[in-house]
């Protein structure tokens, strides 16, 4: 592999990142399964990086499964997402902080609709009006969460108390990437590095120690398909997507699975579960699943943040061996443990612990 | 008796090779189905047996086809048959008169010079011994056409001879040596012992001058009994089997035996008639496309030697241009269909999609007009029957104007008769629901399977040239003759195939000039477009083609007619000539008639797409 | 083991990594005329056994190139040989040896599971 | 006598200059390599008969040696003036001239194979694009790839840079089809073990011999034609290619391995005619080449009078156009300076 | 008014269909292709057809409810066309006609409005923990089995705002929050487009006869969150 040609790629696709004032928004899924990424992610960006992030509690999904499971109709889901704006704009704030990515496609989507249909910017305008009064300018800086985590990168790095390195041979562990099909497939100007070679992960993964690897279905989807996922009969199609990406990288013998998705960790986390109960195979060394993390998980890991008080306990496929190889300190008896330090109700590990 | 040992390789030969032809025989006769041996038992004593006498002495030893086709040739063959058939029944009587016995050993009859060194000395023996001589000399100048032949098949009007393989090689050798060694040997004797006749005698004088005489006649007398010992062991493993079988055939035949569907022993006795004379080396038009190894004399042999391949079984046209000319009269085309048969038994498709009812139902007709998938193709065809219809005011079913099953010949071709049988009871199923009484067809190809293969009593299947003529008979077709020289190209399984040649003949005289080529009717060209032969390639096909426009185009004709939508294709694709179907000429002459300025019939007649 | 009310699905890609070119081979060797076909479709536009059932004769040279056998050997049967499509094509295919050859390679090499 | 400056030493540039020449003509050539002769030099064999490029360059520098004009290598052009039905024409090396007559023959530029992103150019170690390839067909090159064996597989992809709005080209570039079709023959001569396939849409075969060398490719040379826009390519761990595309006459995906991915890069106008252009204050079009005054009558002259224009600055041509093309300009010019 | 021209009113689809060359690059990269009996590229070449009796099949069929709307089909398009798009002004014309109770995979789109859509309304989110039960989703393994079980405690556990007032993850929308979401949800279509999967729905239950239609129709509901014919993916 050369890298003439990326480095093009990545010098022809940066986007503009906002460096401070965001207001944040949250997303459904991530919320339910990686609560504690968001968490981490205003941590770090408050604590470490002294950066000023509004939440409001008035803001509510952007409706974006919905939508794309095709309930709810696009005039719907504009104006929810004006109302967005709307909150942005009455707090006084001007760049958007996007949690998930199918929010972060949409609002992109959105915007380019209304630059291409100013009437249809119009429309929306009144609605949100007459629906609630509210009134709305368009951000002027949308970015995904994980941008703005590339962004300041280096100054994560600077504060690391890990690195993405085996403690022991001090090689770089290998990591392969994963980015969400909203983030850049359908605007690959929004995207750091564009849709083909997203730069956003390689970026944090290189500056933290990490060696990322290219593998053939990098760029393939985890599978989520929204209805295809969603409705039991379809879920075919979602653990067949992902044993597709498993298959490929497994050769790379990967360290870890990164992600900037609200799904993808969490299909990619248990779709390998799902594989060892049905065919008795895992991907990982040792007989054990690849650990998947969030990008958040990754930056918290880096700077020596407890692991389970990112919510890595709520992980399928342990992160443990990942733990081990960068040496992190962390206390086994704790997992499953609450704030008090008292064991939550029992983990049913029925057989099987990729 | 004095009895010498050179006799042997004689008298082992023979009771081998009488031996052989006796279990190889009944094995063939036995295999015969029910039917065919019933045939045998009810004709065995009737006049058939004489017919077929008769035709063993005409064919097998005077070689009538042969001598037809080719005077020398024929009478190299005959000289060899009738010569040697004549030498041994000579030889016999001459025997039987001096032993005063019927019951004489062959092989006296066969080496009667050496052992009876004085016959000549009766008047009956002098007259016999003379006969005999002439007899010699006529199967020598035989052989002697034969060596030349060799060299120069030319002068017996054949382009090509057969290739030949060691057991033909054992047995022509052997066969080439017998007669002269005769007269070699006869002359020895009458050299010595002052036998012999006005051939033998003198030449016997003039080798004992050179030579002494005593000394050699043994040798000379071994030397024919081996050449005639080894002709007969190499009989079974040569071509010279036909001698043989071909009587076998030539009764059976006679008894209204022919080759089925199947092989069996009529088809194994076929075979071994086959002589490899290479006539139908001359007639095949594949060797204008320099296709030099499929022709059926090589096929015949491939089956014989069991190393047939579909390459050479399915690179042929099935025309049937080599059967007239074959002068043993093998059926070739079905010897070559029953092969193809058995090549693809196992691949007959079932069509079980022709009863999911997609089809629609046949409406009450009295006609039915079926064009055919060819004629499909040549939509002017159509166009014109459909005016021709009108014109004559007939009321039809258009039987395959929309969807309809292929009529199944093409699969026969290729030998997939189980197949072929699905479309034609699909097909025949909706033909009699409709009640017709006649069958109209625009295909040949068609037209051969509906008249042969579908079992409809009551219906009457015309080919459209036969049915045209029909109207104009009953004055329903506009009549308008046209100042046109045109050839009737015959289409081959209209033709050779069914008979039919007369009747578009008849037709178009009234149309326009017919001019007559050499080649037409029963051996008639193939156009090269014959759905039979499934290895040919497209220029190979064109190669024929050309040859036979080269041949019309000789005549200087300004159309070429025909009644075969795929030869109208074939032909037109040439660009030389215009090709018009039988129908189309009416059609043109109808609408002459109606519409046409001067200028427009000008263009209609010298555009070839005049439609 | 445990049901969770879906399979993993095969896939639909070609995968010509996995491709058997042995029958494939075989036709073109005895057919090489096969080779040249333009993919134009004349064929099955004229196909006699189209009008019939859908029968697609253009996809025949696909499916021996792309080693869907089993779609091959129940297809193949569907053709009349009627000869059609050898007329119209183009490039003067002689598609119905091709017909013939493929039915007869198949059941060659089915004993020896293709 | 009249003097005309071309600007552009290519085949075109150096075929104009000769018949201008040929007409009585003074010219001066202007060409900003330290060569003439421009992309030929990038080719080793011509299609659709497999001409040596060399041959052709050798025999259109001979020419330009027979006559009598001057050329002026690694030579830009800084500016040019209109000023009373003269040319002032300025060169960075300070020269000036006064011309008569402009012909502008600034050729074309390959397409930038790594704005295609999904096919990996100078990413992927086995992909390489057809100028490449064509360096790589000289007699007694190395054709190995990864572990010097020579590729198995092989995969010629059509389009690369044309007929696609991702990469700002709606245009089709004409020559890559018939290119593909000739180098796949050359490979498989020299590989004979090798599969060769092409993944195409259309294939533009509109020239003479074009379409008959497609089916030698086919029947002689058993290289196989694929229709379907290749998706992507992803490299996997023995630097072998796993490409995707669509069999679109099949209605189904498909993948493969191949060992070498060429890709068939299309026509821009490019840098040099773009400055061509700007310098010369004549019109171009959407797709970047020179505007033509039509599409038939006039396909030589430019927006402006007196500046002429000769081959592929114009459109996507293949050699034999370009000379046709660049002989027509010359005459256009000689009958025009006439009519002065 | 015609299908086609019904669909040229969704943006959508203008967006997404401007001239498709056939050139299959979507399908190589689709998703759905790969596991599915689909191909992005005929949806594209049907809907350009404008033929109407093909429109209709294809509103009435599996094949538009294939796509997971990755839209991978956007980023390679040589056209810029977006396979993806065209698919969701197919599904919202295939709804607003009824049509989509037409296939198996249509008709799920009642259970999907049922969750998905109710949560959007009535708690202002996608997806909650209360609905990841272990049942409906066993790939969630033992680990969701505990975080469903226990799931107050482990989102405390990780400072998430569960049910809670104020900011944070999975925070309680305000009342005021939801009404405006409601209001929106009226104005703009949104439950127009809810009343008519009911209501098709409800028509299709009926002639399938499940007897449960007007109380609680959760036979109904079961049978389109579980079926599968099989006969999604040729061999």
């Amino acid at each position: 592999m050369q890298n003439e040609g990326k480095q093009k790629i990545w010098k022809d696709y940066q986007k503009e990142i906002a460096d401070d004032h965001y207001f944040y928004v949250r997303s459904c899924i991530r919320q339910n399964f990686f609560p504690g990424s968001e968490q981490t992610f205003l941590k770090i960006l408050r604590a470490e990086l002294n950066k000023d992030i509004f939440e409001n509690p008035h803001h509510t999904t952007c409706s974006g499964i919905g939508y794309h499971s095709d309930i709810v109709p696009f005039d719907t889901i504009q104006t929810i997402v004006a109302r967005q704006f709307a909150l942005m704009t009455e707090a006084g704030y001007r760049n958007l902080a996007v949690s998930c990515i199918t929010s972060f496609g949409i609002y992109n989507e959105i915007i380019e609709t209304w630059k291409e249909f100013p009437n249809e910017l119009e429309k929306i305008r009144n609605y949100l009006k007459k629906a609630t009064g509210r009134e709305f300018k368009i951000p002027q800086n949308v970015s995904h969460a994980s941008d703005i985590i590339y962004k300041f990168r280096e100054d994560i790095f600077a504060r690391k108390k890990y690195s993405l390195t085996n403690h022991e041979t001090g090689k770089p562990l290998k990591i392969v990437e994963h980015i969400g099909c909203h983030y850049a497939k359908m605007f690959p100007g929004k995207g750091v590095g564009g849709a083909e070679f997203p730069h956003v992960l390689v970026g944090m993964i290189e500056s933290w120690g990490g060696e990322v690897i290219d593998y053939p279905e990098r760029r393939h989807c985890c599978g989520f398909g929204f209805r295809q996922y969603l409705v039991m009969s379809n879920r075919g199609y979602s653990i067949s997507n992902s044993k597709k990406k498993f298959e490929s990288m497994e050769p790379y013998r990967p360290d870890a699975i990164a992600s900037n998705c609200p799904g993808c960790p969490m299909f990619l986390d248990r779709w390998q579960y799902v594989i060892e109960e049905m065919e008795g195979k895992t991907y990982g060394q040792n007989g054990r699943g690849i650990p998947v993390l969030t990008y958040e998980e990754m930056a918290g890991l880096v700077l020596g943040y407890d692991p389970w008080d990112m919510g890595m306990q709520m992980h399928q496929t342990d992160v443990e061996p990942l733990l081990d190889k960068m040496g992190i300190e962390y206390n086994p008896d704790l997992k499953y443990a609450g704030k008090d330090g008292k064991q939550i109700g029992q983990v049913k590990m029925a057989g099987c612990k990729c | 008796m004095e009895t010498t040992s050179f006799i042997w390789p004689f008298t082992i030969g023979l009771l081998f090779i009488t031996s052989f032809l006796v279990v190889i025989i009944s094995i063939w006769i036995t295999s015969l189905s029910r039917i065919d041996k019933s045939r045998i038992v009810h004709s065995i004593f009737t006049r058939k047996s004489l017919m077929a006498i008769g035709e063993v002495f005409m064919e097998s030893l005077l070689h009538r086809k042969i001598f037809r086709k080719n005077r020398m040739l024929g009478y190299m063959h005959m000289s060899l048959a009738f010569g040697w058939f004549l030498l041994i029944i000579v030889g016999h009587i001459e025997a039987w008169n001096y032993y005063h016995s019927f019951s004489v050993p062959a092989y006296k009859a066969i080496f009667f010079p050496y052992f009876v060194p004085a016959s000549a000395s009766t008047n009956s023996g002098k007259v016999l011994a003379a006969s005999m001589d002439i007899i010699l000399l006529f199967i020598l100048s035989g052989v002697l056409l034969a060596y030349y032949k060799r060299l120069n098949s030319k002068l017996f009007g054949m382009k090509k001879t057969t290739k030949l393989k060691a057991g033909d090689r054992i047995a022509l050798s052997s066969l080439w040596l017998i007669f002269p060694l005769r007269f070699l040997a006869e002359s020895v004797s009458a050299g010595i012992h002052h036998n012999g006749s006005f051939l033998s005698q003198p030449c016997g004088q003039i080798f004992a001058s050179l030579i002494p005489l005593q000394s050699i006649e043994a040798p000379v007398w071994w030397a024919y009994s081996c050449s005639l010992g080894l002709f007969f062991m190499a009989l079974p493993v040569s071509r010279y089997m036909h001698i043989p079988v071909e009587v076998v055939l030539i009764f059976l035949r006679n008894y209204g035996i022919r080759v089925k569907k199947r092989i069996g022993g009529f088809s194994r006795i076929q075979v071994y008639s086959c002589s490899r004379c290479g006539i139908c080396l001359d007639s095949c038009q594949m060797t204008h496309a320099a296709i030099k190894d499929t022709q059926s004399v090589y096929v015949l042999k491939h089956i014989r030697n069991r190393n047939l391949t579909d390459e050479k079984l399915f690179n042929c046209l099935l025309c049937g241009r080599c059967q007239p000319d074959c002068p043993v009269g093998l059926e070739l085309n079905n010897l070559r269909i029953t092969q193809r048969i058995e090549s693809t038994k196992e691949y007959n498709s079932s069509y079980e999609y022709l009863k999911n009812g997609k089809v629609a139902i046949s409406p009450q007709t009295e006609v039915i007009y079926f064009a055919g998938c060819m004629t499909h193709l040549t939509p002017s065809i159509i166009k014109s029957m459909k005016e021709i219809f009108k014109v004559a005011n007939v009321k039809y079913w258009f039987m395959d104007e929309d969807k309809t099953a292929c009529c199944g010949r093409p699969l026969m071709q290729v030998g997939q008769y189980g197949a072929a049988g699905k479309l034609i009871d699909h097909n025949l199923e909706r033909i009699l629901a409709s009640g017709a009484k006649k069958l109209v067809v625009s295909c040949p190809i068609c037209y051969k399977v509906f008249n042969e293969d579908y079992s409809m009593s009551g219906i009457r299947v015309q080919h459209h040239s036969e049915y045209l003529l029909e109207l104009m008979a009953e004055n329903r077709l506009p009549v308008n003759k046209m100042p046109l020289k045109v050839i009737y190209h015959d289409p081959c399984e209209l033709g050779r195939g069914s008979g039919i040649y007369h009747q578009p003949r008849l037709l178009l005289d009234e149309y326009v000039e017919l001019i007559s080529v050499k080649n037409e009717k029963e051996s008639a060209f193939c156009c090269g477009g014959s759905l039979a032969n499934i290895k040919i390639h497209m220029n190979e096909r064109n190669q024929i083609r050309d040859k036979a426009m080269d041949e019309y185009l000789s005549y200087q004709p300004e159309m070429l007619a025909t009644a075969c939508p795929l030869c109208k294709k074939t032909f037109a694709k040439s660009n030389n000539l215009p090709v018009h179907d039988i129908a189309e000429i009416v059609y043109m002459a109808i609408h002459k008639n109606k519409i046409m300025n001067p200028e427009e019939q000008k263009f209609m007649e010298k555009s070839k797409i005049g439609l | 083991m445990k049901d969770f009310g879906y399979t993993v699905i095969k896939q639909r890609t070609i995968d010509y990594d996995q491709f058997d070119g042995r029958l494939l081979s075989d036709v073109l060797r005895m057919e090489p005329s096969f080779k040249t076909c333009l993919s134009c479709g004349g064929c099955t536009a004229t196909c006699s056994a189209n009008d019939l059932v859908s029968f697609n004769i253009r996809r025949i040279n696909l499916s021996l190139r792309r080693g869907e056998t089993y779609e091959l050997e129940s297809e193949i049967q569907k053709c009349m040989l009627c000869g059609k499509c050898m007329l119209v094509c183009p490039r003067g295919i002689n598609i119905r040896n091709v017909i013939m050859l493929i039915k007869k390679s198949i059941l060659k090499y089915k004993s020896v599971q293709l | 006598m009249k003097h005309i400056v071309i600007i552009g030493g290519g085949i075109a540039g150096m075929e104009s200059a000769c018949a201008l020449t040929d007409a009585g003509h003074w010219v001066t050539l202007i060409e900003k390599e330290a060569q003439l002769g421009g992309k030929l030099n990038q080719w080793s064999f011509l299609f659709p008969d497999f001409t040596p490029a060399e041959k052709i360059k050798d025999t259109l520098f001979d020419k330009c040696q027979e006559r009598d004009f001057s050329i002026l290598l690694k030579t830009e052009v800084k500016s040019v003036q209109t000023h009373q039905k003269k040319f002032n024409i300025e060169t960075f090396g300070g020269q000036k001239l006064e011309a008569d007559a402009v012909v502008v023959s600034s050729g074309y530029e390959l397409f930038d194979a790594r704005r295609k992103e999904e096919y990996g150019y100078k990413i992927y170690d086995h992909v390489i694009t057809s100028a490449d390839l064509e360096k790589l067909l000289r007699p007694g090159s190395d054709l190995s790839v990864a572990a010097g064996k020579n590729p198995k597989r092989i995969a010629f992809v059509h389009c690369v840079g044309s007929r696609d709005e991702k990469s700002g080209n709606h245009y089709c570039s004409k020559v890559c089809c018939i290119t593909g079709v000739k180098q796949a023959i050359e490979l498989k001569k020299r590989l004979p073990e090798a599969e060769i396939f092409c993944f195409y849409m259309d294939l533009r075969m509109y020239g003479k011999h074009f379409e008959e060398l497609y089916r030698e490719a086919q029947e002689k040379f058993d290289i196989q034609f694929i229709r379907g826009r290749l998706s992507e390519a992803a490299e996997k761990m023995d630097k072998s290619l796993l490409i995707k595309a669509e069999d679109t006459l099949s209605g189904r995906p498909l993948k493969m391995n191949v060992d070498l991915l060429v890709l068939l890069v299309g026509m821009e106008a490019g840098k040099g005619t773009a400055t061509a252009a700007a310098k010369c204050s004549i019109e171009y079009e959407d797709s970047g080449f020179l505007k033509t005054n039509d599409t038939f009558l006039f396909s030589n002259f430019s927006s402006q009078e007196g500046i002429f224009l000769a081959g592929s600055c114009t459109a996507p041509m293949s050699v034999n156009d370009t000379i046709l093309h660049a002989r027509s300009a010359a005459m256009e010019v000689n009958s025009w300076l006439r009519k002065q | 008014m015609q299908l086609y021209e019904q669909l040229t009113q969704d943006i959508r689809f203008e967006e997404g269909l401007n001239s498709c060359m056939n050139c299959g690059i979507c399908t190589a990269i689709c998703p759905a292709a790969e596991f599915y009996d689909y191909d992005p590229r005929m949806i594209a070449g049907i809907v350009q057809s404008k033929d109407e009796s093909q429109i209709e099949e294809l509103l009435k069929s599996d094949a538009i409810w294939y796509c997971g709307e990755c839209m991978s089909c956007k980023t390679r398009c040589p056209r810029g066309n977006c396979t993806g798009l065209i698919i969701m002004a197919l599904r919202s014309l295939s709804q607003e006609l009824g049509f989509f109770t037409e296939s198996e995979k249509g008709r799920q789109q009642l259970v999907i409005k049922r969750v998905i859509g109710e949560n959007i309304v009535y708690r202002g989110y996608c997806i909650l923990p209360e609905n990841l039960i272990p049942e409906l989703h066993p790939e969630q393994g033992p680990v969701g089995e505990w975080i469903f079980e226990n799931r107050k405690e482990v989102y405390k556990r990780v400072d998430a705002n569960y049910c809670g007032e104020g900011t944070g993850a999975l925070r309680k929308i305000p009342k005021e929050s939801l009404d405006e979401i409601y209001q929106i949800f009226e104005i703009t279509g949104g439950f127009e487009r809810f009343d008519q999967i009911e209501h098709f729905s409800k028509l299709k239950a009926r002639s399938m006869g499940f007897s449960d239609v007007d109380e609680e129709f959760t036979d109904y509901i079961n049978h389109t969150y579980t079926t599968n014919n099989g006969k999604h993916n040729r061999p």
